[in-house]
């Protein structure tokens, strides 16, 4: 993403990559995984106070960015984090933080944002259910009144760090249309399913709801009028996504350069191979319109452009099906080491093959591309 | 998109005359037309006209230095031009001689070529091509065959040059021709310019797979040179070439022809609305395949428009290299692809029948025709990038140090030719 | 197809290769189209008279084969078509003889298959409508009765050869099901509407049924009660259509093995460049794959193996597939000169285009095989 | 599938002497068993059992002569044997011994090492390995830079081997290292039989991406090998590695496992019902974008057999050469990654997630595990078949003619080692 930065933004992402060279390196994720574990909270912590999440909050509540200025940096720093497979829960805490920025109450921004900025809360984000279209569009959850109350019944699918977040924002639907609720992980009916993964530097759950009373204060927005807010959620959470998937493919390419450029066969380094020059140099080419794709999507959330949904499924078409791809025969290049849990290449390939399925397939979001057209 | 709150007064005055001599006499741009049929003898006449009301109005060559019949003012200008003249149909079918003659000439071309051509050029009155590419040897140009020999004070072709834009239209060409065979294929060409109507040169329109014949081969029998016609050093082509291919990508970039080089080009999505209506014509508005299929097709179409925004803002920026327009080109070319496969599975059987009313099924034929070949294969593409931007070490090369008559193969194709 | 070929066979595609080189090469293709003419009668009769026709027409009738035994013969015979991209009816012609010899009665058998044999009488086969599903099952036309005759109206789509027949096998649907007619061409009310189209050696049209009347002696097997025989056209009209593009593709690939070998650029033969060696490597993979699949369609048809409709879409799926792919990038490795007229590779490249989009694209013989697979 | 009816009197006897001896005997053959893995000790001890049973019944070796051990029947006779073998598992676990170092010695060995080590293995005593890959190069296989110097009467062997199947719990294996490093790569290069138990070997496994880790890699340090246990000539080891690889392509596509080649394979397109299955757990069955994903998932695996079948077949009737293993190689690779792909977007989500049961998401594991560099890249099977099948140019050779050391990269490499 270096054409076009600001010197602001190229500052951003140097500190960011450092502290995650530092603190984070993609061998730490294979000592959480041997482990089994999958983060570490004290490097989720220090990220956050590099202000991580304040890019979505606004002063007053602990962070430094109002609107929706705070997604082109985001980006920056979510490619940063594809690039180490960073394990913590950026997404989710991000996604959340936005949304309750963008339509919370003010009791709710005081209660949540300033503890989320820190680091010393976790929030997570219920958007879909659990069907093979799951993550382009709400789902799952239906509501309905009882009295003064709301109850939810249903299942949120493939739930971003709901396993280690004390706070649910809650996507459901009733005969009126969409609402968000905001509440507590541990209120009574809800359950957390925690799934294994092919991400080990991730944590994904269903979350059950079973006549789950919440009371009208929990109400994120209006009940029944949440559709636009949670179209915007989704597109910030696509487009961090994307950005991740670049930094991802970015770097399992750097280092398959380096790889293929000192490995000889047949007295040369394979990377003069005509078949693998050629290959890569599909490859970069798909990149850098990953890489376009995804700024555009990250600056026409920013400048709230009338494409901005369209850009959405734009970069994720593009991010999902070549980040996969690229990361795959980067692996490939690496031979039979690249098939050993010695290396790190397979921690980015587990990572761009999830980025490909979640939050929408790239066949789930050219459909979208269909309806977002007219079609 | 109009940047005239950044005038200086200069360039306010400019643009005045610009806007006022052009209304009236500049031909209006349409839309549906297409930017430039080299094969189109009335759209020739056409441009030369508008051509010469340029030169008239004193808006010909605006970054071309005084000395040669330019303006003799900076990019902006040029830029502030572009903004009037988009309501005129600008004179499209001098490509070659302004992107890349010109720049040659500028470069390497002796004060009496400059003088000789230049001013005639941005009068319209000469019409330019290329004479690069031969039948022998597609991508590999350094390795041509046609020979030039020096009898008493000409300079004497014989040989054959092919793809030729608009060749039977051109009154000259600025030709690559072997001097020296005898040392290695780089070091023994010369760059020529040839005039076209000379005796002992014919030329050939091409027939295409599609119909139109824009391009030519041309064959050069004896065809005889002015001694003064060297454009460089003789035995120096292959330099002259750097600076010609160099400006023939960054032109390719920032779009060949004058006119549809928007200045500050809007970046928003465009979706192409005839996949829609494919889709709906086929009664397929809610076919979930379908919709992938649509899906699919804008997407690659958005990315590649994005793709090369990013490229040529990058390389005007100096962020990414001046070679990485090859970038671009290797995603158009398999966006293209792609695109013919997706609509041809999208329409089925009506890709490739029609009833009458069209020449041809319009999807089947792009997917016959639709090859990046021209311009540079892409497997050329596929070397620059991974050689020039990747840093992989190049092909072993068999032919770069031996001299070129020694290499096997070049020795009986020079024997034949 | 050399494997497992028996003597005869061998026998037969060399009289058929021998017959095609000198009578009917891909030149003659390209003299026909420069006249706006797209076959040569007098060669349609000399290779009727060398038998291709009678290999679906019992003895009694002029031809030499009972039941399903000319499939394969057929299909031999169909990849010798392909290698010279041959313009005549042979499609059209060898379904609805198949067809008549299979189901017809004895009357039709007489009328028709001894003219067909011989190439004196041309008959198309209509099965399908005009949508872009159109190919793979029968639809487009709809019979009712009237008195003792039966009624069609609709419109048949992509109908091979119709504007140059003498005869139409046309299928058409009732409540009660499927039936399939034999009538003269000239019958009142049918209309043919011929097509423009890619590949310059066929013909297609669409043909209009209005209040077509037909007396009870056309049908062709029971009224109501015609899909098995159907389905059995279908598949062999679309295993002679993927031996074609084998034959396609092989002389193809022939060829551009050939240039690429005598082409030099830098100082090597282009062939020697491994970006283009490997692609030649997945291509010939690919053709042997289109090749085994071709060949057991047909042996399954002809051996009435319960997996014969399975097997046809199979084939179809990777002739139609491989077969634009592999032709195009052949096309692609002649650089410049492939893109004229005066050069034989866009024929090829037409047939291939052409043959995966009729009669079935892949994507709806993908359907059908999970429609035949239970799903 | 049985062909009892073709046996003459002879084959008969022997048809019934080896039912009646398997008989009780023989454990059963489990459909679901996987059938060789090479990390579990069980499964090894199990097979060992079973050939000494095979052995004791005389039905070991079917076609080795009966000097070493073996029946000296012809193949007729193993035809026979497998088809009364059919309801037992056969020991799975020697296919490196039967497949490959038998051959090897039966070509190549002297008569001390054959009678040494044929029978026992036969006996199902002797577990074999072949050590051939190296770290330093996968699929450059004779660019080797393992040692073997001569120290009095023995040879001792430096360096390392890697992607040994099943190497912790091998006896023996034989070993390509390199005797003279003053000689162009593939003449300097000497095949040994290695105890491996021999002080100076260690053995550590590989522990994979999806776990299990039947391969291992050893590192050699100063292992002493008699110098009587050189298998054909020193610096003739390129000529054993060809029977070597002749063999291993001919046991690969014939299968590797003794007991799944079932001579004459019903020819029948299998369906796989998990795809239907997943389809109709999803609610997916009528989505039409579903079955057109699943649909050609059944072509593609549906062609793959039929290639598969076809080049069997073509190799066995002399119509195609024996290199035409590389063509079903190349296809399986490809398939492998379109089939992943398919069902990767089929399934959505649930490819990468799913609830806790099985041990990870089979479906994305797939597709993260999903390459074929075991046996031959897919690059090499690319090589085979564009210069052996198309006969299209050699890659330009940069190490074959020079002495092994003498090339930059390998002096520096084994400077190191």
């Amino acid at each position: 993403m270096d054409v076009g930065l600001t010197e602001d933004q190229i500052a951003l992402q140097e500190t960011t990559r450092r502290f995650l060279e530092e603190q984070s390196p993609i061998g730490a994720l294979r000592r959480l995984a041997d482990k089994d574990e999958s983060f570490d909270p004290a490097v989720w912590r220090q990220g956050a106070e590099l202000g991580w999440v304040g890019l979505f909050v606004p002063e007053d509540h602990g962070g430094f960015s109002e609107g929706f200025q705070g997604v082109v940096d985001a980006a920056i720093v979510a490619e940063e984090l594809g690039r180490v497979v960073f394990s913590g829960p950026f997404h989710a805490v991000a996604t959340v933080a936005f949304a309750v920025a963008q339509a919370g109450s003010d009791a709710q921004k005081a209660a949540l944002l300033p503890a989320l900025v820190s680091g010393d809360a976790i929030a997570a984000w219920c958007l879909s259910g659990t069907g093979a279209q799951s993550g382009v569009e709400p789902g799952g959850l239906a509501v309905t009144t009882r009295g003064d109350d709301h109850v939810i019944d249903g299942i949120a699918g493939y739930v971003q760090d709901a396993a280690i977040a004390q706070h649910l924002l809650v996507t459901a639907r009733s005969d009126a249309g969409l609402s968000q609720f905001l509440i507590p992980t541990d209120t009574p009916g809800v359950t957390i399913l925690p799934l294994e993964l092919v991400d080990l530097g991730r944590r994904l759950a269903h979350v059950r709801f079973e006549d789950v009373v919440i009371g009208a204060e929990a109400l994120v927005g209006e009940a029944g009028a949440a559709a636009a807010q949670v179209e915007r959620q989704l597109q910030v959470a696509v487009a961090l996504q994307c950005a991740e998937t670049v930094g991802v493919v970015d770097r399992a390419l750097e280092f398959t350069l380096d790889y293929v450029k000192q490995r000889y066969a047949f007295g040369r380094p394979i990377g003069g191979f005509q078949a693998l020059k050629h290959r890569l140099a599909d490859h970069v080419t798909q990149l850098e319109g990953a890489k376009a794709a995804a700024a555009y999507a990250a600056k026409a959330i920013q400048d709230e452009s009338p494409d901005a949904a369209i850009a959405v499924s734009v970069a994720k078409s593009q991010c999902g099906k070549w980040g996969t791809e690229i990361v795959r025969d980067c692996l490939h290049m690496h031979g039979g080491i690249g098939m050993t849990w010695e290396h790190d290449i397979h921690f980015y390939l587990r990572r761009a093959v999830s980025n490909e399925a979640l939050w929408g397939t790239p066949a789930a979001h050219h459909e979208r591309l269909c309806a977002l057209a007219g079609l | 998109m109009n940047t005239e709150h950044l005038d200086t007064d200069e360039q306010r005055a400019f643009r005045l005359k610009a806007r006022e001599w052009m209304a009236g006499r500049m031909p209006p741009r349409d839309p549906q037309e297409e930017p430039c049929d080299l094969g189109d003898g009335d759209q020739i006449a056409k441009d030369r006209r508008s051509q010469r009301i340029l030169w008239d109005g004193g808006l010909a060559g605006i970054t071309v230095p005084a000395a040669y019949g330019g303006q003799g003012l900076d990019k902006r200008f040029e830029d502030i031009f572009l903004e009037e003249a988009e309501p005129y149909r600008l004179p499209w079918v001098f490509g070659n001689a302004f992107n890349i003659v010109l720049p040659d000439l500028l470069a390497h071309g002796s004060e009496h070529l400059k003088t000789l051509y230049i001013p005639a050029m941005l009068r319209g009155e000469h019409m330019w091509c290329q004479l690069l590419s031969e039948p022998s040897g597609g991508s590999d140009l350094f390795g041509l065959l046609t020979r030039a020999e020096k009898r008493g004070d000409k300079w004497v072709i014989n040989g054959s040059k092919v793809w030729t834009s608009g060749g039977h239209f051109c009154d000259y060409g600025i030709c690559l021709a072997r001097t020296d065979p005898a040392v290695p294929k780089h070091q023994g060409l010369t760059m020529f310019i040839v005039d076209m109507r000379a005796p002992g040169v014919t030329i050939n329109p091409i027939q295409l797979v599609r119909g139109g014949s824009h391009f030519c081969q041309e064959f050069f029998d004896d065809v005889e040179i002015p001694e003064d016609h060297v454009v460089g050093e003789v035995n120096g082509g292959w330099t002259v070439a750097q600076t010609h291919l160099a400006q023939e990508r960054i032109s390719m970039a920032r779009g060949w022809h004058i006119g549809l080089r928007t200045p500050a080009k809007a970046e928003t999505i465009e979706v192409q609305t005839s996949y829609l209506d494919t889709a709906r014509q086929l009664g397929l508005e809610k076919d979930r395949h379908a919709r992938v299929l649509i899906g699919e097709a804008i997407a690659i179409d958005a990315v590649y428009a994005m793709t090369t925004a990013r490229v040529g803002k990058g390389i005007r920026s100096g962020a990414l290299p001046p070679t990485s327009g090859a970038l671009s080109s290797l995603m158009a070319a398999n966006t293209a692809v792609r695109r013919t496969a997706l609509l041809s599975e999208l329409v089925g059987p009506a890709g490739v029948a029609v009833l009458p009313g069209e020449e041809e099924p319009v999807i089947g034929m792009d997917r016959v025709c639709t090859h990046r070949i021209g311009g540079g294969t892409t497997e050329m593409q596929r070397n620059i990038i991974s050689e020039r931007h990747l840093e992989l070490p190049r092909e072993p090369s068999l032919d770069r140090n031996l001299p070129f008559n020694q290499l096997k193969h070049n020795s009986s194709a020079m024997a034949k030719s």
